[in-house]
C-alpha cells in the first residue's frame, strides 16, 4: 500500500459516519501528512444519510472531492447500494451485515462484511459501531497506526464534556475490537 | 505554529478573532452557521461582542455602525441571507465603511438547497445593491488560504474603507484539512482620522449615503472608482499553476479550482499541456492578466459549480484573444476530477486537430 | 372497551403516548423497527382500554393511525 | 360492535409522514390543523404557506395546495394569495425564528391590515432547522448553539413574547399562546387554533396561534423531558393565555 | 385611441391596469411613487387590490402570493427598494411564479440621490438573489415603448412563468410626452393547469423553492435555463437605428438611447457612418446581433448612465469583434446630445486615421 | 438688568438651519433634543444616527457626530455603535414610515435586546419625504396620496401603536408617547425625551419617544390646523401617554 | 420661427415652473407636434429650486435632455444664474426682475426682464407670475397659440377639484395679461 | 419685561409663534424675506412681553433665536 488512500465512510445519521472520518483525519495529522475531510448530508431531519470523504496522502490533497476510493465503509444498507460503485477496482467495501442484507455487485473488489452491531453487543456498552469499523479499516490498510487514533482519542477526550470524556475506554475498546476482527478474519466474504 | 485538523467555517472564526475582530452579527444559516456558533462561543469570553441578529438585514446594518466607528467587524451567511443585505452593501460602499462579510455559497436559486454551489458568483461580484459600487470579493480554495484571506480581508476592508467579501463554497465551508494559523501579519491604518466617536473638539464627522446636491453623488462615485483602480493596482491576486506552456487554460475560483488541479495534474501526466489559472481575487479581477495568458493560450475552459458567472468577467478579460468554452453544473451538482479530466482531454483532442478558432459567441 | 392501531414503522420511539395513557397500556417493544428506533406497543390483556384516544392525541407522528371504542 | 372514535386525519397526505425528530411538537399541531381542516370540511378550499424552518416541507405532509414562502414572508405571500382568492382558506405555518425574529415586521403589519389568514406559529424557542441556535424567543439562561453558556439578557437582551404584541395590532380577530405538552393541553390547543380558523372563516380578521412546542433534540432532552420543560420552564416566561378574542369581547 | 400627455410613471401604472394587473403592492419611493399612487387612486374604485405594504420585502412576498394563484400582479420601486428584493426575486424565479416588477433607476449607489441614473442594470441583470436565474427584463425608451413594455411584461410574465422587470430610468419615469395606450394586444395563457386554489378534485399542488433531494435542483435549474433558451429565441429584441453602414456603433438601452439618436442624427448630418444598437430586452441580451453588428463595424462605443455596467454583456457579445470604447456619467449625472456628440466625433476622427484595431482590455 | 432666558441650542451647527417645510413638527423635536444635549453636556460623546424620511439631513443641522442608515435599519447602525462605543451617548431619529413601518423589526428587536440607546420616532401619521403617502400609523379615514378616498379599515386596515408595542418589550426601560402641540404638551414632550435619554445614561435599556408631529405640507392644512388636528383627532387614536417607564416602577 | 423650441422653465418650489410647462405641452398636443416634458427636482424641501425642459416639435423629440435652449424662463435669481449659458446664441431669455436683480452676463441672447410679482399684484387675486411668464413667451415665440392653452386649461379644470376649477378664470387673465406684456412691450431689455 | 429675537430670513411664517404668546405680542409682517415667507414679527408696544420663551419652545425652526427677561 503506497501512503495515499480515499476512504467514503456513509451511514444514517447517528451512527457516526462523521466522526469516524474525522477521528481518521486527525491521526492523520498526527502522523504528518496531508489529509482532506468533506461531509455531505441528506435532506430528512431523522435518520437522513450522511457521509464523508476521507483522503490521506504523502503530498497535498488537492481535490477533498472523491471519484473513485480506495476504500467504502458502509454502515447501512443504504450506503451500500449508494457507493458500490464509487469502489476503485482492486479497493475494498466494509459493509455492515447487521444492517444489510443486500447482494454485492462488483466481482473486481474486495467485501468485507462484519456484523458490526451484532458485534458490538459483546463489549463493554456502549460500544460504536462507526469506530469498530474504522478499527478494521486500518488494520486492514495499514494506512495509519491504531496508536496514532488512540491517541486522537485521548486528546480529544480532554476537551469535551465529563459526560463524553467518560466514553474513553469504550471507544478505545471498539476501535481495538475493530482491527481484532481483521486480525482474526472474523469476517464473511 | 504547528498545523492543526480545522473545518473550512471555523477556521476563517478562528482567524477573524485573531485578526482582531471586535464584532460578530450574524443569523444562522446552512451551511455556515458554525460561523455563529463558533464566535458565540469564543468572542463573550474575551469580551467581544457577539449578537444573533434578527435577520441579515440587521447583521450587516449592526457591521455598518460598527464600521463606522472604525471597529474591525464582521457577518457572515449564506446565498438567500447575502441577498437580503445588497441594499446595505451598496450603502457601505458608498458611504466607505469598511467590514467583512463571509459568504458560504449553497445551492440557489431560492431557498434551493445546502449542498456546496458557486452559484453566488454574480450577487458577489455584480451585487444586487443598486447604483456603482464594488466589493473586494476574495475566494479561497484551501483551509489554510481562507485563515489567510480572512486575515487579509480585515486589513484590506479597513484599508480601503469598503466592504470585503470572503466568498467561499459550502465544500470548503464544510471540509476539514490541517492549516496553521500564525499571527495576524498586518499593519492596520489609522482609523482616527475619520472614525465617529464624538465630535470632542474637532468638527462633527459624518457617514451618509445620501447627496443631493447636484453633481455631488457623481463626484463621490468618480472619486470611489478612482479608490477602485488603486484596489485593482495592489490588490489583483491569482494563481498560477502550469501555465508558462499551456495550450488549454482552465478558470476556476474557490473550492472548484482544487478539484480542477488534481485534473490537470493527471492530463500533465498524458502529456497534455494544460494549466489553471485561478482569480484569488474575483473583484479586483486579474482581467489583464488573464487577457494575457489567453493569448498565448489555444483554448481556455472556465469551470464552475453553476450556469456561467464569472464566465462573463472571463469572455470580457478574453475579449477573443483564444476560444472560451465552458463547463458547470449548478445547484449543488459537483464537478469531480474524473469529470474535470474528461472535458479536458475531450478539449484536447480537438485542439490538436485545428488551428486557433475563431472567437464563438457564448 | 378499547384497542389501538399503531404503526410501527411511524413510530418513533418518543414515548409520550406511554406518558399520556391513563390506564398504562403502553410499553416500549423490545425490538427496533426498520429505522432502529423501538416502538411502542398496545399492551392491554386486561381488556382495560377505554378507547380515550389521549395516546393518539399525543402523539406526534400520527403513528397511532385508529382508535376503535 | 367497535366504533372508530378517532383516525388519521384526511387532510393529511396518504402516504405522507413527518420527518421531524422523535417528540418533536410540529407533528401534533400538524395534526391538529388536519383534524380542523377535516372538520371544517376545508381541504379542498385551502392553500397553505409553507414557512422556512423544520416545518418547511408541508407539502409533503399534507394534502393540500402549498405556496412556499422565503424565511420569515408568509404571511405577505399569504395575503398576496388570499386578496386574488378571497373564498379559499389561506394559513401560514411558521416557527418563531420565522414569524417572530426575521419575519416579525410581517407578521405585525399582517395582523393591523386585519389580514383575513390565520397563523400558527411553532415557539420552540430556538432556530431548529438550523441546528438550535438562539432566536428572539429564547429564554434568558438558555443554553443554545449561539449562546453555549446560556442566554444572557445584558448581551442579548430578553425574550420577545409574540402572541402578546399581535394581540395588540387592532386588526387582530384572536390571538392566543397555547401548548402541547399533556391531553388537557392539546384540547385547549385545538380550541384556539379552531377560533382563529373561524375568525378567517367569519371574516373577522387575523387570527394568531402561538404554541408551545418541544424540540428535543436541540434542546438535548428526551421528549417526555421536553414536555414538562416547557410546562415548567418555558410556561413562566411565555405564559399560556388568550390575549385577544373579539368574539369574546361581542359576547361581553 | 387618441394620443395623450402623460408621465412615464403614469404610463406604466395605467398600462397595467389595461393589462389587467388585478394587484398592487408597493411601497413609496422616488422617483415612482406616482405609480403606487396612481394605483391607489385607481384600483380600489375598480374592485382591485391595492396595499401599501409593510415595505418591499413585503411588497414583493405579496407578489409572489398573487403570482402562485395565477394572478396578475405586479410591484414597483426604485434603487434600494429593489436591493430589498433580491432573495425573493430568485426565489420566484426557482418556484415559477409569474410577476411584474418596475425598477425606476435613481443615482446610487446607497441612498444616492433622486436623479435619473442607470446604475441599476447589474442590479436588474446580474441580481443579488442566490443562484443562478434569470429576471426577464425590458428597457423602454419612449414613454410609448413603457406602454407597449408593460403589456409585453404581464404576458410573458404569465407565459414563462417568471419575474419580468420593466427598467426605466428617472428621465423616462418622470417625463412628459403623447402616447397612445391602445388595448392590451395578447391573449394570455390558461394558468388552470399549474395555479393553486385549493386541491378540489385533483392531486394537490405545491410552489416551493426547496428542493433537497439529491440533484433534484440541479435538474429544476436546468430545466429552468431551458427555458430560458426559448425566451431567448422568442424574445430577444433590439431596435437598429442605420446601423447597415455604420462604421461606429453606439450601444445604449433606455432614455439614453433617444438622447444618443439625436447625436446620430447630427452625426449622419456631418457625414459620419454612425449608428445605434439598443438592446430593448436586456435579458435576453440581443448577443449574436451585436456581435454580428460588430464584426461588420470599426468600433463599439457603449454608452450608459453609469461607470460601465451593459458593457460586461456588450464586451462579452462583442469578443474581440471589434474594439469597445465606454462613455458614461455615474449617479445621476446626464449625457446631453452635445456630450455624444462630441465623444461621437473624438471616436470617429481616430478611426478615419487606423484601421481596425485590436481588441483591448479593459 | 436683561437675562437671557432662551438661546439656540448650542448643539445644533452654528450655521444649520432646518430645511423643513413652514410648521413642520421635526423642528421642534430636533430643537428639544439640542437642548436636552447642551444640558446634559454630551454633544462631545454624541452619535448619532439619521434615517430615511425628511430628517434624513442630521448632520446639516446638529453639531454631532453622524452616521446614515438605510431606511428603516438605524436601530441596527445604532447598536453596532453602541456595542463598539459604550461609553457614547447614541440616539436614533425616525419617522413613522422608518421606525414603525419599514423598520418595526428591527426597533422591536432593538427594545427586546435592551440596547442602551434611544430612539425618537417622529410620527406624522404618513411618509413625508416621499410625498405624503399612506404609512403604517396612517388613521382610519385619513386623506393621503395613496388613499385618495381616505384609509379604509377594510381595505388596508388599522394604524399601529408603535409606542405601545415597544412598551411590551422587555429591554424596554422606557416607552411614550407624546406632542408637541402646545407650550405644555412641548414641556411634557422635553420630559419624556430626557427620561428615555437617562435610561441609556444609567444603563437601564432601550428608550423610546413616539412624538405626535405635524405634517401640514401633505396633510394639506396650515401648521396651526394642523396642530390642532393633531390634539383633536390623531391623540384619539394615539392616545399620548407614558406606557412603560421602568424607574417609575422601581419607585413604587 | 420653425416648428422646432426648447424651453427651460425655472424658478423655486411654489412658483409653478413645472406647471407651466406642462400646460405648454399640453398646448403643443393640442395642436398634434411633439412633445417632451422633464423635470429636475432640487434637494431641499422648503423652496428648493426645480425646472422643467420642454421640447416641442413637429417631428420626432429624441432627447428630452435640452443641452442649449431657445429659450429660457427664469422666475427667480437663482434661476437666471444656474441657467444664463444654457440659453443658444441668438435665444432668449425672460427674467422676473422682480425677484432678480443679477446683472446679464451675455451679449449673444436677448433678455426680456418682466417685473412678474410687480405685475400679476395688478390681476385678479390670486395671479399666477408661471402663466403670465408663459403668456409672454407665447407671443414671444408664437410657436403655439394662446388659444390653445387656454383650451387646456379649461379642460384641466373639468377634471380638478372645484377649488382648484374656481382658479379658471384667474389662469386666463394672467395668460392673456402674460401676452399683453409682449404686445405692449411692457418690459425692459 | 422681556424681549425676543427674532431671525426673519429664517422665519417660514407658520404662525405656530403666534398661537402660543400668552400675551399675543407677534404678528405676521407685511413684508416678505428673501425666501418669499412672510415672516413673524414682535410688537411690543406696551412692553408686556413676559419673557415666557413659549414662542420660542413652539418655533420650529428656532427662528426665535433669544428670548431675555
Ligand atoms: C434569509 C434566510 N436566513 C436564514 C435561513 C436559514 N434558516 C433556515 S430555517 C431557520 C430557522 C428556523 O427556525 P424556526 O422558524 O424557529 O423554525 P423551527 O425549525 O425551529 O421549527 C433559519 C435561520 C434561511 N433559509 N433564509
Ligand atoms: C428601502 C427604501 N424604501 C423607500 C425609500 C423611500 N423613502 C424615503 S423617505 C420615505 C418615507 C419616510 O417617512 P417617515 O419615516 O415617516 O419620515 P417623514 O418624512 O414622514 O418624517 C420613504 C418611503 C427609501 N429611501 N428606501
Ligand atoms: S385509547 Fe386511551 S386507554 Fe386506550 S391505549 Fe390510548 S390512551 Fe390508553
Ligand atoms: S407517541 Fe407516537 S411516535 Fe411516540 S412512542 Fe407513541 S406511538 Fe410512537
Ligand atoms: S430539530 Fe427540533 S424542531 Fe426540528 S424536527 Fe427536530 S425536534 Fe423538531
Ligand atoms: S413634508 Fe411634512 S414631514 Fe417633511 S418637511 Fe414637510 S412638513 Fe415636515
Ligand atoms: S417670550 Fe412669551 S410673552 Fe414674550 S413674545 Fe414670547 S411668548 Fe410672548
Ligand atoms: S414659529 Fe418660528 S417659523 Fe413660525 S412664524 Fe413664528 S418665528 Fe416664524
Ligand atoms: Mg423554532
Ligand atoms: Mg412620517
Amino acid at each position: 500500500m503506497n501512503g495515499d488512500m480515499s476512504v467514503i465512510i456513509s451511514g444514517f445519521g447517528g451512527q457516526g459516519a462523521l466522526f469516524a472520518g474525522i477521528l481518521l483525519c486527525h491521526a492523520a495529522v498526527v502522523e504528518g501528512k496531508h489529509t482532506t475531510w468533506f461531509p455531505a448530508y441528506g435532506a430528512e431531519m431523522r435518520g437522513g444519510a450522511v457521509n464523508c470523504s476521507v483522503n490521506i496522502s504523502d503530498s497535498d490533497v488537492p481535490s477533498p472531492i472523491i471519484d473513485e476510493a480506495d476504500a467504502v465503509i458502509a454502515l447501512n444498507d443504504a450506503s451500500q447500494e449508494k457507493f458500490e460503485h464509487k469502489v476503485k477496482a482492486g479497493g475494498f467495501m466494509i459493509i455492515n451485515s447487521s444492517l444489510s442484507h443486500l447482494k454485492t455487485k462488483r466481482t473486481d473488489i474486495n467485501y468485507i462484511k462484519i456484523p458490526l452491531n451484532e458485534l458490538a453487543q459483546k463489549l463493554t456498552q456502549p460500544a460504536f459501531v462507526n469506530v469498530i469499523a474504522l478499527g478494521a479499516f486500518l488494520e486492514k490498510t495499514k494506512i495509519l497506526k491504531i496508536e496514532s487514533v488512540k491517541e486522537v482519542m485521548k486528546e480529544m477526550a480532554k476537551t469535551v464534556s465529563a459526560k463524553k470524556a467518560a466514553l474513553l475506554p469504550n471507544n478505545l475498546e471498539s476501535i481495538e475490537f475493530g482491527a481484532n476482527i481483521i486480525r482474526q478474519q472474523m469476517v464473511t466474504a | 505554529m504547528a498545523k492543526v485538523l480545522v473545518k473550512g467555517n471555523e477556521a476563517i472564526a478562528q482567524a477573524a478573532i485573531n485578526a482582531g475582530c471586535q464584532c460578530y452579527f450574524g443569523y444562522p444559516i446552512t451551511p455556515q452557521s458554525e460561523i455563529g456558533e463558533y464566535m458565540g462561543e469564543h468572542l463573550p469570553e474575551m469580551g467581544r461582542v457577539f449578537i444573533t441578529a434578527e435577520s441579515e438585514l440587521a447583521s450587516i446594518n449592526m457591521v455598518i455602525g460598527a464600521g463606522t466607528t472604525g471597529t474591525k467587524a464582521m457577518t457572515s451567511s449564506s446565498s438567500c441571507g447575502i441577498a437580503l443585505m445588497q441594499e446595505a452593501l451598496s450603502a457601505m460602499c458608498c458611504a466607505e465603511v469598511p467590514g467583512v462579510i463571509v459568504s458560504v455559497m449553497r445551492g440557489g436559486p431560492g431557498l434551493g438547497n445546502i449542498a456546496p454551489a458557486q452559484g453566488d458568483y454574480f450577487q458577489a461580484l455584480k451585487g444586487g445593491g443598486n447604483g456603482d459600487y464594488k466589493i473586494i470579493v476574495l475566494s479561497p480554495s484551501t483551509v489554510q488560504e481562507a485563515i489567510d484571506l480572512t486575515y487579509r480581508a480585515f486589513h484590506i476592508a479597513l484599508k480601503y474603507r469598503n466592504p470585503v467579501m470572503l466568498l467561499a463554497d459550502g465544500v470548503l465551508g464544510q471540509m476539514m484539512e490541517p492549516a496553521e494559523f500564525g499571527e495576524y501579519p498586518y499593519k492596520d491604518p489609522d482609523v482616527t482620522q475619520w472614525a465617529l466617536d464624538g465630535a470632542n473638539n474637532r468638527p462633527a464627522r459624518n457617514i451618509v449615503s445620501l447627496h443631493m446636491p447636484e453633481g455631488e453623488m457623481e463626484m463621490l462615485t468618480n472619486r470611489i472608482f478612482k479608490k477602485y483602480e488603486e484596489v485593482a493596482k495592489n490588490e489583483t491576486t491569482y494563481e498560477d499553476y502550469l501555465l508558462s506552456d499551456a495550450k488549454l487554460v482552465l478558470t476556476a475560483f474557490g473550492s472548484v479550482a482544487r478539484v480542477a488541479k488534481a485534473a490537470v495534474k493527471r492530463a500533465r501526466d498524458k502529456g497534455m499541456k494544460v494549466g489553471l489559472f485561478r482569480p484569488v481575487t474575483l473583484f479586483p479581477f486579474p482581467d489583464k492578466d488573464l487577457h494575457d495568458t489567453a493569448k498565448k493560450a489555444n483554448m481556455i475552459l472556465d469551470l464552475e459549480l453553476n450556469k456561467g458567472q464569472m464566465l462573463l468577467d472571463v469572455r470580457s478579460a478574453v475579449f477573443g484573444a483564444c476560444p472560451v468554452e465552458f463547463y458547470g453544473r449548478p445547484a449543488g451538482g459537483l464537478l469531480t476530477p474524473d469529470m474535470i479530466y474528461n472535458k479536458i482531454a475531450e478539449l484536447y483532442a480537438k485542439l490538436e486537430n485545428t488551428t486557433k478558432t475563431e472567437a464563438g459567441v457564448r | 372497551m378499547g384497542r389501538i392501531v399503531i404503526d410501527r414503522e411511524v413510530c418513533k420511539g418518543c414515548y409520550l403516548c406511554i406518558k399520556a395513557c391513563p390506564k398504562g397500556l403502553l410499553r416500549k417493544s423490545k425490538e427496533s423497527n426498520l429505522h432502529g428506533d423501538f416502538p411502542v406497543e398496545f399492551n392491554d390483556e386486561k381488556n382495560e382500554c377505554i378507547g380515550c384516544a389521549m395516546c393518539a392525541m399525543n402523539c406526534p407522528d400520527v403513528a397511532i393511525r385508529e382508535v376503535y371504542r | 360492535m367497535e366504533t372508530l372514535v378517532y383516525k388519521r386525519p384526511e387532510s393529511l397526505l396518504k402516504d405522507g409522514h413527518f420527518t421531524f425528530c422523535p417528540g418533536c411538537g410540529h407533528g401534533v399541531v400538524l395534526r391538529i390543523i388536519a383534524e380542523l381542516l377535516d372538520e371544517f370540511n376545508l381541504q379542498k378550499d385551502t392553500i397553505a404557506i409553507s414557512s422556512v424552518g423544520c416545518s418547511i416541507f408541508l407539502e409533503k405532509f399534507f394534502n393540500l395546495d402549498v405556496a412556499g414562502a422565503s424565511h420569515g414572508r408568509s404571511p405577505c405571500v399569504a395575503t398576496g394569495v388570499k386578496r386574488c382568492k378571497p373564498d379559499k382558506f389561506v394559513f401560514t405555518y411558521q416557527g418563531d425564528g420565522d414569524a417572530a425574529t426575521i419575519g416579525f415586521n410581517e407578521t405585525i403589519h399582517t395582523a393591523c391590515r386585519g389580514e383575513h389568514i390565520t397563523t400558527i406559529m411553532i415557539n420552540n424557542t430556538n432556530f431548529g432547522m438550523t441546528g438550535g441556535q438562539a432566536s428572539a424567543t429564547t429564554l434568558v439562561g438558555q443554553v443554545t448553539t449561539t449562546t453555549p453558556a446560556g442566554r444572557k439578557a445584558e448581551l442579548t437582551g430578553y425574550p420577545l413574547h409574540a402572541a402578546e404584541i399581535i394581540s395588540k395590532c387592532d386588526g387582530t380577530a384572536y390571538a392566543a399562546r397555547v401548548a402541547i405538552t399533556s391531553t388537557k393541553n392539546i384540547i385547549q390547543a385545538k380550541k384556539a387554533i379552531k377560533k382563529a380558523f373561524e375568525a378567517q372563516i367569519n371574516g373577522l380578521g387575523y387570527g394568531f396561534v402561538e404554541v408551545l412546542a418541544a424540540c428535543p433534540t436541540n434542546w438535548h432532552m428526551t421528549p417526555v423531558e421536553s414536555v414538562e420543560h416547557i410546562d415548567k420552564v418555558i410556561e413562566t416566561v411565555h405564559p399560556l393565555g388568550v390575549f385577544k378574542d373579539i368574539t369574546a369581547q361581542e359576547n361581553k
